[in-house]
């Protein structure tokens, strides 16, 4: 099955994509982020809350940055504290958490026993972080990859305890990913709640209890039914980074990661999330966690035939975005969906060919392919029938990450029995379709072939557009999603600072070389 | 099972513990409209349900109303009084089983099926006779303990009455699977009258599969058992072995 | 889509099935049968039943049977009695029904008399049947024929106006075919019920009072809807010909009728069936009724793969046996189905191979396609995934008469919404799929076409084995559907005799000229 | 409709007139078996259904049973007394509707809208209120005689009062699409406290939407009209209108 893409095309939208993000990547590098010093903060081991409740990594920034310290970056404060208190990071933060003291009105130690310390708890967290790699890769390994694509579905109950009776329902019946979705907004919360949550709308929170509580039982789940069973949660909103790094210490293997969607769905600030989402990258890059890029919500807002190329513009920026944080393309799970009506005439032709454009786009990479959401209804047969066919689409077109789409989607997040009747519908036909892809080809020149060209040129003429007036420009433009947002405007726009030219952030420097260098 | 579970209070499950959730989807013949929808809603709470959601209503033509609903029901369950009733069997191997019936019995049991009356449905019954079985499990034919004398579909009660005569049968065997206006249950009640009257009831045992009976309604036919959906011939197998040689003992 | 069938096998195939059916016609000339009769009293109006309920046909033809007379055939007979009572044949079956007196017995009128009142009797007959014939073709022309697949679907409550009722409603909701199962066993009658019929298991009596209560609800639903709407019933079993002269007269489009059909699945008679099947499919051609043949039930009862070439050597020899009843391809609804085991492996390729071979094997023929029934099971949600993609095989492949698959197959016959939700799922899959058969190929040599190939060239073997041994011994050594049938056993082998030298059936005699002459 | 239907028995309708047939599926947290399907015929039945067919008993994993089920019920409604609850529309056009908001009213009427609360679903109220409209009926922004101001998703309860004043809002139009744990019933009930505290609930006309709101529970909520699933623009602008000028009459 072919489309037999004009291979000038498509090297030509890749260099497009690359001239538009090095633009918007030189901005990134000179600055830093809140929530990124609370991700240094997370991995030299500070967790838990104050006695109001608030995060410890919140406690630290926040004490640095009213007191001017941050753009130095928060890595001195800790270790100029750590050596003049002879505390642990953690000791330190709980003790600013009391009030006890202001990192940075510590007297400053010396310079060289500074930087041993600096060293000391940066060997030590890399050495955390490549074991629990290690370890997931390692498990992966022996109990092998399940087929592609990998049968993903959501628990979204708001009660982990409630999320991991279904998901190990799910994973019995035959999923190969679950993915706990976040509660309602907690993406615009500019902190992680801590700890166990039994309370949630529309999903759980993401905290690292949940996401230890969930892992435990997946992974005795996977010795169960002999297959490695992959986590995933959100990296997205205001605490991207913070997020990867939980994420990379409590072993999740995939996160919703994109380099745009919280500006364009959550209203935040541009900076902040460029910034953010490059950090929260190099993480994923590091520890081998999958991202899925968020193309899907385009069609969601704009329609899904007219707007197919911002979806084929965004995956090639997020696409070099992640080449930028040193991912290699296995890890990249380039999103796109199933959204159009059911009721246009040869829409399931448009389907095949947007798929397999995707597919054939990014030849390495695991593409997620996401199920038909905006065109379902109450009607949950005809849903399990659009289901049915978004299945087929997917066996064919040979996509890698496969989310499941419920019939009752229009309705309620999924209940047990949903995501079972999704999982049957979608090993039947996964089963039944088997080589059908590979026994087909397309008629040269005809409907399937002509609408990939068409999507693809036009998303060559956006990227043109853009790489013209640049990213930020044109998404005050509203070219994706047919949203618009200001450059300055948005959440978050106050946790965003210029780096100054003592800035330091040794462990982000070095996962940042062993990403990129030794290509790990 | 989820920890802690109420056994004395048992409620479906739908996104959690005893939330109760239901899918209900029914047709009311009226036309679509908020009269309708009002309808679906006073009906479904008249069984017991509430935070009732009307997820589809549909105009399916000529003035009916299609709906599909989710609501919570607040009924449960006492899990731990529930008594099953349905067929006893321990499983026996093949060989077991001829070895068992040829030193009790001392003879080969002699079976004979059909499926009855008007039903023309024979692959229920020969999954369970034949040979080759059902779903890799072999059929009676296989076991050398049984003599099998399958007489296929559409046979009047009184013909079956007449060859189990014939045969000197120990065992009946009738499959139902047409079961539209209840017609199965006529037909089985008719055989049971025959075999009455013949005085031949009581000389052998009798049993009743097809995809919609159970055991319950075939011991309330006068049926020593009945098989449902999914019924493996060794499980028929075991039963037949076991209640033979209880019988002759 | 191609199968790039090598069109000398299929010339080969084709040879052989009209071999085998050379054979058989010989004996089927030189035969009539009881129901072959009572369908010439039917013609010449003979309708209702006796005191004791028995149809007038019957009884005539019982009359002349047991008083030797039927080996001349019933015509003279009727004539005969007209002519000396100055009776109209309907009054003088009544007054046979009051046992007044024997047809056999009447004193023999003047021979020219007689022969003036047959032909007088005949054209009037004739005339008749050519009207609605003309009517029907002309109503069909009017409102338009839908877009192929035609939406076919069952009505079966035992009840005739439940059944209008219901017809009514898939009609508003898209249907264009509507059949009218018969009630369990009728095959089997040696009769026509007479009358409107309120009870019936598993379906509704085929009955001429509610043939015509169904044609008209949906004539005038027809106007309503703006489509023509096409009524079928059943030509199968003891009663095949009679059937198909009711229908003649009521207007049908369409009706179940397989030469081999009541031989394999309802034990009756093969000579019966064979001289039966004739006298129908002539009395079809003649009046534009298009047949649709049982090769699906094949695979109920046999592997739907490992058989699949049975129901291929099937569906040549009853194009045969219609090309020699002067039927035109494109009446022929030659029968197929989508009967694979869903768990197995590329069944899906599978499907789509057969039921393309039997597409381009009759490429002017109306192929009748079958859904999944023996697979269906009370998960109704699979069912409803099954029938998702038997609907795209079809409108993939260019099926013509598409009966839909019910979610409740397995469960009872279609509640009012399981038809809504049936015919919902194929105008989605019909409009979604459009030109997807015109925009892929077939790799050459792959699975489909290697499948395709595989079930020709054993359906060839099959038939040069049936040309050896004939037809009727080959039915005996089980090589349809796995079932034995033995030469002279069978129900309504009695009602099948050898014509006498002086056997006269004019108006039988003028419709096969008709339909064989000037192709009509 | 059905020759000859009683209406005050109206019963749902599967294969023949009032026979009850209704479709239920369900999951109990029991392992699957000849008790589960007990447990779930007796909570069937404590419905009021008979001729209950178990057509599913399926394992769906971690002791869950999931089930699908043909009943007949034995409940019915009486149809001739039903009374529906529904926002009372009278349909205009827009040419119409601008006409007599600019002859009664003379001005725009001033209609704010938002999603409120953590909900940023925004699709449901830009289709009532873009040009664009929804399924080819155009939104309230359309019509020359409204003035919108569509303050987008998440806009918290408080920051919507703020604005209603500041532009001196005739209409509050308010989105609620999450209902998960009923969080909508919160946020709704925070925005009517609001209003009342401020004094503002009598001078607006205050309209909810969303697929799983009904006029019921908005007037329960202390809304003046309530639009669930499907809502056409130009019904909300009929009603708005309607109630505009009544009030201002
Ligand atoms: C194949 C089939 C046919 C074939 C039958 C071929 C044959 N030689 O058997 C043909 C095409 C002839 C046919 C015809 C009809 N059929 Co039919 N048919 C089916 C179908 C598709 C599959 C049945 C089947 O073979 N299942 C597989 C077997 C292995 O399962 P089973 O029968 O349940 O048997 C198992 C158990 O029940 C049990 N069992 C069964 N019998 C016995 C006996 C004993 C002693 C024991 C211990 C166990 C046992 O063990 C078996 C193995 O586990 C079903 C739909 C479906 N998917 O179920 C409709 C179905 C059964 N048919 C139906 C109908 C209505 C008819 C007709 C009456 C339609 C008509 N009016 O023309 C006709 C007439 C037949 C007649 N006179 O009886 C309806 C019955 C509705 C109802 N509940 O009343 C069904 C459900 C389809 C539908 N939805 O309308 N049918
Ligand atoms: C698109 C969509 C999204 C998009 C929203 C984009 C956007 N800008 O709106 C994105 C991807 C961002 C999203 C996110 C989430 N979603 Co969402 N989403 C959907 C989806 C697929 C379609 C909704 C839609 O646009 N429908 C089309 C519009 C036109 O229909 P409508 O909203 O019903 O509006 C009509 C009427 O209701 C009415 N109406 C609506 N509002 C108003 C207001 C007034 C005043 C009036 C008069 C009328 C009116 O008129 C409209 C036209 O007829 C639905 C599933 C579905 N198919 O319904 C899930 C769904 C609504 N989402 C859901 C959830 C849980 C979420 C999340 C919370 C998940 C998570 N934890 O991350 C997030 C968070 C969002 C949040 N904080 O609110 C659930 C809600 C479950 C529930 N009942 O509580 C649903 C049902 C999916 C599911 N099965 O889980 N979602
Ligand atoms: C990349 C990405 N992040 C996050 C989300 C989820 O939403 P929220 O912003 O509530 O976390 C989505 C939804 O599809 C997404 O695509
Ligand atoms: C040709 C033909 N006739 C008749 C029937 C129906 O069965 P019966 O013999 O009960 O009329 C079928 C069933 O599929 C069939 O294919």
């Amino acid at each position: 099955m072919h489309l037999d893409l004009d291979q000038n095309l498509v090297r030509k939208a890749r260099e497009l994509a690359k001239a538009v993000t090095d633009d918007v990547q030189k901005f990134i590098n000179l600055r830093s982020t809140d929530s990124v010093e609370r991700t240094v903060t997370r991995l030299y081991g500070i967790d838990g809350v104050d006695t109001d409740g608030i995060p410890l990594p919140n406690v630290v920034v926040h004490d640095v940055k009213s007191h001017d310290g941050l753009k130095r970056g928060i890595t001195y404060w800790i270790a100029n504290a750590c050596v003049a208190k002879s505390m642990s990071p953690q000791e330190i933060a709980e003790s600013v958490g009391r009030k006890e003291f202001s990192l940075v009105e510590i007297r400053p130690q010396k310079e060289s026993i500074v930087a041993e310390k600096i060293d000391e708890l940066t060997e030590e967290s890399i050495r955390k972080l490549e074991k629990i790699k290690n370890e997931r890769d390692s498990m992966l390994e022996t109990l092998g990859n399940p087929n592609q694509p990998y049968i993903y579905v959501i628990v979204a109950t708001g009660n982990i305890y409630e999320d991991v009776i279904q998901a190990k329902a799910a994973v019995s019946e035959g999923a190969d990913i679950i993915a706990v979705i976040r509660s309602t907004a907690q993406s615009l919360l500019d902190f992680v709640p801590f700890g166990v949550t039994t309370e949630g709308y529309g999903g759980t929170y993401a905290t690292q209890a949940n996401f230890k509580i969930m892992r435990e039982a997946l992974d005795e789940m996977a010795s169960k039914v002999g297959r490695y069973i992959r986590l995933t949660n959100y990296a997205s909103g205001l605490c991207m980074p913070e997020i990867s790094a939980m994420a990379a210490l409590e072993g999740l293997d995939m996160l919703l990661n994109d380099s745009m969607y919280g500006i364009l769905f959550r209203n935040i600030n541009m900076m902040r999330t460029f910034v953010d989402q490059y950090t929260s990258r190099f993480i994923c890059a590091f520890s081998h966690i999958t991202i899925n890029t968020g193309e899907d919500n385009y069609i969601k807002t704009s329609d899904p035939i007219d707007r197919a190329h911002t979806v084929t513009a965004s995956q090639l920026i997020n696409e070099q975005f992640a080449l930028k944080a040193g991912m290699k393309p296995e890890y990249m799970g380039i999103g796109h969906a199933f959204e159009i009506d059911p009721d246009v005439e040869n829409g399931l032709l448009y389907e095949i060919a947007h798929a397999l454009l995707t597919r054939e786009l990014f030849p390495n990479a695991t593409p997620k392919y996401m199920p038909p959401t905006r065109y379902m209804t109450g009607n949950i047969f005809k849903g399990y029938a659009q289901n049915t066919l978004y299945n087929l689409v997917s066996i064919m077109t040979g996509q890698s990450i496969h989310l499941l789409g419920m019939l009752t989607e229009a309705i309620h997040t999924p209940l047990v029995q949903d995501r079972y009747l999704a999982i049957s519908n979608a090993k039947y036909v996964f089963n039944n379709a088997k080589a059908l892809g590979k026994d087909i080809e397309f008629k040269k020149d005809g409907f399937i072939q002509k609408e990939a060209s068409r999507v693809l040129e036009n998303a060559i003429s956006l990227l043109e557009h853009v790489k013209e007036v640049g990213l930020m420009a044109s998404i005050e433009e509203s070219v994706f999603g047919d949203i618009s947002r200001k450059m300055d405007e948005g959440k978050g726009a106050d946790g965003v600072f210029v780096k100054d030219e003592d800035y330091y952030n040794p462990i982000f420097d070095k996962m940042e070389t062993m990403v990129r260098g030794d290509g790990l | 099972m989820i920890p802690n579970l109420d056994l004395k209070n048992i409620k479906p499950y739908g996104d959690q513990t005893n939330d109760g959730v239901i899918q209900l989807s029914f047709t009311l013949p009226i036309p679509a409209g908020a009269k309708a929808r009002e309808a679906a809603r006073m009906l479904v709470e008249s069984m017991g349900f509430s935070d009732i959601q009307i997820v589809l209503t549909e105009d399916i033509g000529e003035d009916f109303t299609f709906f599909v609903i989710y609501a919570k029901t607040n009924k449960y369950v006492d899990y731990t009084s529930i008594k099953t009733f349905e067929v006893e069997i321990t499983k026996m191997g093949i060989e077991e089983i001829n070895d068992k019936i040829s030193k009790y019995l001392k003879r080969q049991v002699v079976i004979v099926g059909a499926t009855i009356g008007s039903d023309a449905h024979t692959i229920g019954l020969d999954s369970i006779l034949n040979m080759k079985g059902y779903h890799g499990d072999s059929g009676l034919e296989r076991y050398k303990a049984f003599k099998v004398y399958n007489l296929g579909s559409q046979v009047p009660p009184l013909e079956l009455v007449r060859k189990a005569r014939e045969y000197k049968a120990d065992v009946i065997l009738v499959s139902q699977i047409v079961t539209q206006r209840e017609i199965h249950i006529k037909q089985l009640t008719d055989l049971v009258d025959i075999l009455d009257a013949e005085k031949l009831r009581d000389k052998v045992l009798l049993i009743v599969g097809g995809p919609r009976i159970t055991h319950e309604l075939a011991v309330e036919l006068g049926y020593d058992a009945g098989f449902g959906a999914g019924t493996m011939p060794s499980d028929v197998a075991a039963y037949i072995t076991d209640r033979i040689l209880k019988r002759s003992s």
